[in-house]
């Protein structure tokens, strides 16, 4: 057991937090919402430069490699900076699909993600999935050499600006993942701005002609990796939130301390201190499982990582929720504006719960998932069964270091 | 003990629907329903439709206009014009400036006045809160000083609702800094055209443009503007926010939102083959806030009882306020979780009159997760759930 | 509209909360509990004195007549004092049963009811049926000029010291109800206790056999019957709730005011002072549903009635667990200990909760009369349709008042 | 980064597991397990097979019998032994008097007590609280005059937890009445078998007897028991309360109580042919509290090592007696609620060792309810949740 980070992580952090602190202000945040791509140029370079696009694709593919707890450092940085860019679709989600099912052909493109070249977006959901992976009605047909792809894809995060689309539909033998370029004649991409600022598209494919080797890994092989990928996500919004509701609770600290009421500071009224302490409590019960959803990507029994990522994301959607509602209500009229951080850590808070799976949504994933192991006879909770205890990292997952 | 409306309050209740079925436009009320953005125009035509029926104010005195309603008349008409989809009555003409008028006004104050609020030629709006002073109004610090027949209004006003569309501001500020913080506070009436006011928009967390502050420069008031006595404003402050009673439990606003939550609950897909609200988890929760509003309705009916009784309002106000805003955000909140991922969607120029694209997104999630970032307010507003419980806390437990 | 009660509810009020302040202190309480029976035979007497025994059986089958609002206001004052005597259940529940069904002979036994000498229980819950009212396993079978009855009744209400009982079991043509002597061959009765002071019992039926006239109204028209009584016993159950919670919170009150911790009244701590508005604000809540469910007793329709009854078993509940939960807590270690009042309140309310079915159950029963009126163009929560608004007592409810 | 446990503490476990079950008694584990009362020598006879071992304080210092465990390993013996159904090791030697007495007690009352604690030969319990001095400890009045050799020790302890068993009571008391309350307070150890104590049982909310008065009639004390310097209690006494940290979460007991949970709602018909634990709504709230407990862990986890880096305890204790309590106290409520109609029935007798009958209701609802009313006070002793969240406030939060 070991909660501490590794110097490099801790450098990384401190690096990224320099940086967000003194090129991401709230002003800056507003002008790259306002511009409605949902990424600065400038910013993502300098991402880049200080190697975070890299993370997760190995040393050989043109990274620079790294683990769970290093993408858990900046996912964390990340959301107390509250930034908008869409670092986890592209460096977390869509390079990991690559690095693991990518024919050589396609992960050439890594090093362009890495260098901040190409941004990547996964195309997934669909408008009436709400979630579930498995609902994938968009087809692809063969047509001789080619796949011809129909179908609607619903708020795909950065899928207006990204360069290259990571596309699911249904074949014969099931659903099967393909990698698209952006710009693609028969498919549409609308933009979409988000409540959070970020820049979400709907889909449609009409005919959109795809090459035989525009196939991620086996046809009918994508669901276990838009899975994989999905518990990425999840991992990494729950350190998002993790950094957003530290970062929250920090501004509504510092507000109770100054803002005097009745001739007192806020903060000194019983009631608010006994709310600010369940706030606490809940943002620590979040980080506590933040850190077990990172810990169990790399396991290998999928019943153990299903269960882990649905009681992280559960929880920490209920700590947001929580956190994020008693930080408004304590800022009384300051909360509500749109002037202060406070609303807008509120409303991230409020999308990461809607992203990938809410509280409802992840609450039945995991009491599907634990039903099974209901008559063994020593219950813990943790550790599900001694063979699956230990960690170990799958040399496969976007997790593993082989550069290293 | 009888529950029920009186059969002359049920006839009252189809008269209602049916004049608002007849008269209310449709094109006002689909912005309601829709969640589009009203324009000053909106709120006012629906005014003076009701006007011809003498229902802006029917609770007023006969002798100012108004019809001597009771309070379960006045529920009957808002929750019917809410169900309906019309825009609602805004509280601070009639329901907060007009009885401080009526009560402490002189003559000419409420001969210019109240038929004005009648007719919708005047938009009132409040200026009580400050930027430093909230929940803590005693320590307000706009000032106004006396020069002859005229005060001189220097300072800040803050989250005042619609001041952007507003003719008049009713103000509580500073005439002397003698006493006790509650002591040196007047009452004045001004006129928003009044050279030196400036209002300042405040975005809220929503986007929208609801709130601003109102900034005062030397602005010059008559002294024939005040309410009341100099100094005594405190007084006329307290009267007010001891009105406003049957509207913050927000009821008939509840009732359409709660009808509004089935119908999308109803029409979006869970997966399996089953529309959201049969899942078991949703349904109970759709249920448990209907059974709030039940319980919510009753409470409603039973402090207009113990009102009418003891000729007073009581501190009962307070537990409808608390429990009111609370329905209010539990819906908004099923509302919002109902639409699933689509809950991010942000689409600020299709809440305009003058968009005539479509939304992205389920057909009703327009507007809805904008209403439940903007309904944090209603726990903040009007006395922050704190100060209510506080107040439930001295005047009901006497701790 | 109008919440006032009348001039004789308020007498009956006065004189039953006079009669249990002086005699029903919480020592003689605890001798009753003691005792295991459930019933003292001199406050049962003074209950026929006090003329509430006759309450729910009109002047012409020997009782005093009295509506639901008669009701609640006794079910108000048991709940304040505590009262364990099976009040609910002979003088409201079975008494309801034989004055809507019973046969001339069988309403002859009101009379005594109303006197103090007959108890009735309702035998009708099984093992199995978790408060489901048509899961009858019990079978009656007819042998000539009788019935003879097998099965199980589950957490009796009175059971073993009833000297009649309501049985309930199924026949040919559907569910059967049965007035059967207390003291039958072929029926076993234990006597349990619950964790309020009440007795329990389980009741086995072992070939019992009783003659054709045992039968209640029709073969087969038990159903309507039991659970007419059993939204009699919901709304008893949610007024006694009220009344326990108004005794619990003015205790609390009470104990604030007095008790001092760091040098003053524990009553003037915030966090303290806004848990209790909110024990005020559920109290309340709950008081509203009270008067709602009793109102909602006499409806024609049955939709309406369900649903009114099950939203206040549902709301009650939960009010009843907030207030007794805080009010334990705040009491600190005093709340815990047997010797003051405040544990038994927690007790009886808890168990409220599990009494003719808990807020899961409820909630149940609501969601399911409520789906039906979906589409209805203009919902209203406590009228369903025009036709409904008006309770229109029914002329053979118990709350029908024939002899006035 | 990596939230296992070393193959080192893995293999640990497996003893653990392997040695309770050889060596628990099945009569015990069956006392344990179904809820019924557990008597004096339970717990002893297993405090004495624990030490064959030397695992009854295994976290000691090796000079004072221990094996200077860290907290991580004495959290797999303690969850092993809960979730076998051992009776628990009770604090109130080990863990709360014995690091006093190690650090601040002398030479002889080091080589009298230790030993004695870990042989069981002494059961040891709590004079802190009094009947005006629960939260606010400083306020205490119990009092002992000193004469000469001897305090002669007046006053009265509540909630004094099974001090029905008891050989020793570890004892605040007033020597001195100068100075801030907190000054004249001494630290006591005092043998239950003097002349002028009487222990006057204190029946709580379940029926049962595990908690007491403790009422001191000119009890004499010998000096050379007393801790530390005389008026220097307060300082004693809150490094005490510093102490107990792990066992605080109460994660064993509440694994325990979980898999309960489940094996009630599996064996419970919910009607429709379905088992209670296959209900949507029932079968959420178990996995809300499994989540809870798996997010629990992990800060146990996480405080233990802060505790071991930085090399003391800190404040964060707090967050898990909080979030413990609240943990254990809604498996409580969940496993009650599975009862449906039978959470009603008490059985009293059914409880005792000598009982042959067969209980009622269903069998596994035995001490199911009396828990649940029982474990009220998890959220009151030890700290009151109140004072927990007054200690976050203060200690985490700065306010």
């Amino acid at each position: 057991m070991d909660f501490t980070f590794t110097e490099e992580q801790v450098q990384i952090r401190d690096s990224l937090r320099r940086f967000l602190t003194e090129t991401y202000t709230l002003d800056r945040r507003r002008a790259i919402a306002r511009a409605g791509t949902g990424c600065d140029p400038e910013i993502w370079r300098q991402f880049a430069e200080l190697g975070i696009l890299g993370l997760g694709i190995p040393q050989p593919l043109g990274g620079i490699g790294g683990d769970a707890f290093d993408a858990l450092v900046v996912m964390e940085e990340l959301g107390r900076a509250l930034v908008i860019e869409p670092y986890l679709s592209t460096a977390l989600v869509c390079a990991g699909i690559l690095v693991r099912a990518g024919s050589p052909a396609q992960q050439q493109l890594l090093a362009g993600v890495a260098t901040g070249e190409n941004r990547l977006a996964l195309a997934h959901d669909e408008p009436d999935s709400r979630w579930r992976l498995d609902a994938v009605a968009t087809r692809a047909t063969r047509k001789g050499a080619s796949w011809v792809l129909n179908g609607r894809k619903a708020m795909v995060p950065d899928g207006a600006g990204a360069d290259h689309l990571v596309i699911s539909a249904r074949t014969e033998s099931g659903v099967s993942l393909f990698l698209v370029p952006g710009a693609s004649e028969h498919m549409t991409r609308t933009a979409l701005m988000s409540h959070d600022g970020s820049s979400v598209a709907e889909i449609t494919l009409e005919g959109l002609r795809v090459p035989a080797d525009a196939l991620i890994g086996v046809e009918g092989g994508g669901l276990p990796l838009v899975e994989a990928a999905s518990h990425v996500a999840v991992a990494g919004l729950c350190s998002e939130a993790v950094g957003a509701m530290d970062a929250l609770l920090a501004l509504t600290l510092a507000y109770v301390k100054t803002r005097r009421q009745f001739g007192v500071p806020i903060g000194s009224f019983q009631a608010l201190q006994h709310r600010m302490a369940d706030m606490l409590l809940h943002a620590e019960l979040a980080r506590s499982m933040s850190y077990l959803a990172s810990a169990k990507l790399g396991v290998r029994s999928v019943g153990e990582r299903r269960r882990a990522i649905s009681a992280a994301k559960f929880l920490v959607g209920r700590s947001a929720r929580l956190v994020g509602q008693e930080a408004v209500q304590i800022h009384g009229g300051m909360g509500v504006s749109e002037e202060l951080a406070t609303s807008h850590y509120f409303k991230r808070l409020t999308l990461i719960n809607a992203s990938f799976g809410d509280m409802d949504h992840h609450l039945e994933q995991f009491a599907a998932a634990t039903t099974a192991e209901l008559h063994s006879a020593a219950l813990t909770t943790i550790h599900s069964t001694p063979a699956t205890r230990r960690s170990v990292p799958d040399s496969r997952s976007p997790q593993a270091r082989p550069g290293r | 003990m009888d529950l029920n409306f009186s059969a002359e309050e049920e006839r009252f209740r189809s008269e209602v629907r049916a004049f608002v079925a007849a008269k209310l436009p449709a094109a006002i009320r689909d912005k309601v329903l829709g969640h589009k953005r009203l324009e000053r125009e909106d709120f006012l035509t629906w005014v003076r439709i009701l006007n011809t029926r003498g229902w802006v104010a029917p609770s007023w005195p006969r002798r100012f206009g108004g019809q001597e309603w009771d309070p379960a008349r006045q529920l009957i008409l808002e929750e019917e014009c809410a169900l309906a989809g019309a825009p609602p009555v805004l509280s601070f003409g009639p329901r907060m400036v007009a009885p401080v008028i009526m009560t402490f006004g002189n003559q000419a104050q409420q001969e210019y006045f109240l038929p004005r609020i009648l007719n919708g030629e005047h938009w009132w709006c409040q200026g009580y809160s400050e930027p430093g002073a909230g929940s803590d109004l005693a320590s307000l610090k706009t000032r106004a000083e006396r020069r002859g027949d005229t005060y001189v209004v220097n300072g800040q006003k803050t989250w005042t609702t619609l001041a952007q569309y507003a003719d008049w501001i009713f103000c509580l500020v500073r005439t002397s800094q003698e006493g006790r913080p509650q002591a040196g506070i007047s009452f004045l009436l001004i006129d928003m055209k009044s050279p030196g006011i400036t209002v300042r928009p405040i975005v809220m967390l929503d986007g929208e443009h609801e709130i601003n502050e109102v900034w005062f420069d030397n602005v010059e008031v008559p002294v024939a503007n005040r309410i009341g006595e100099e100094n005594a404003g405190w007084t006329y402050a307290k009267f007010l926010l001891g009105h406003e009673r049957v509207s913050n439990a927000a009821l008939g606003p509840s009732k359409r939102a709660l009808r509004e939550l089935k119908a999308i609950a109803a029409a979006t897909p869970s997966g399996g083959g089953r529309p959201l609200i049969e899942v078991p988890r949703f349904r109970d929760r759709i249920a448990e806030v209907e059974i709030d509003l039940m319980a919510l309705e009753v409470m409603v009916l039973r402090v207009i009882a113990m009102d009418r009784e003891r000729h007073t309002p009581g501190p009962e106000a307070s537990l409808l306020k608390l429990q009111g805003s609370q329905i209010q955000q539990a819906i908004s909140a099923l509302a919002m979780e109902a639409l699933g991922p689509y809950a991010a969607l942000h689409q600020p120029l299709a809440l305009s009159a003058g968009w005539t694209g479509s939304s992205a997104g389920p057909p009703l999630g327009l507007g809805i997760t904008g209403r439940y970032f903007n309904y944090r307010k209603v726990s903040i507003y009007a006395g922050s759930n704190e100060i209510q419980r506080n107040i439930i806390a001295r005047h009901m437990l006497g701790l």
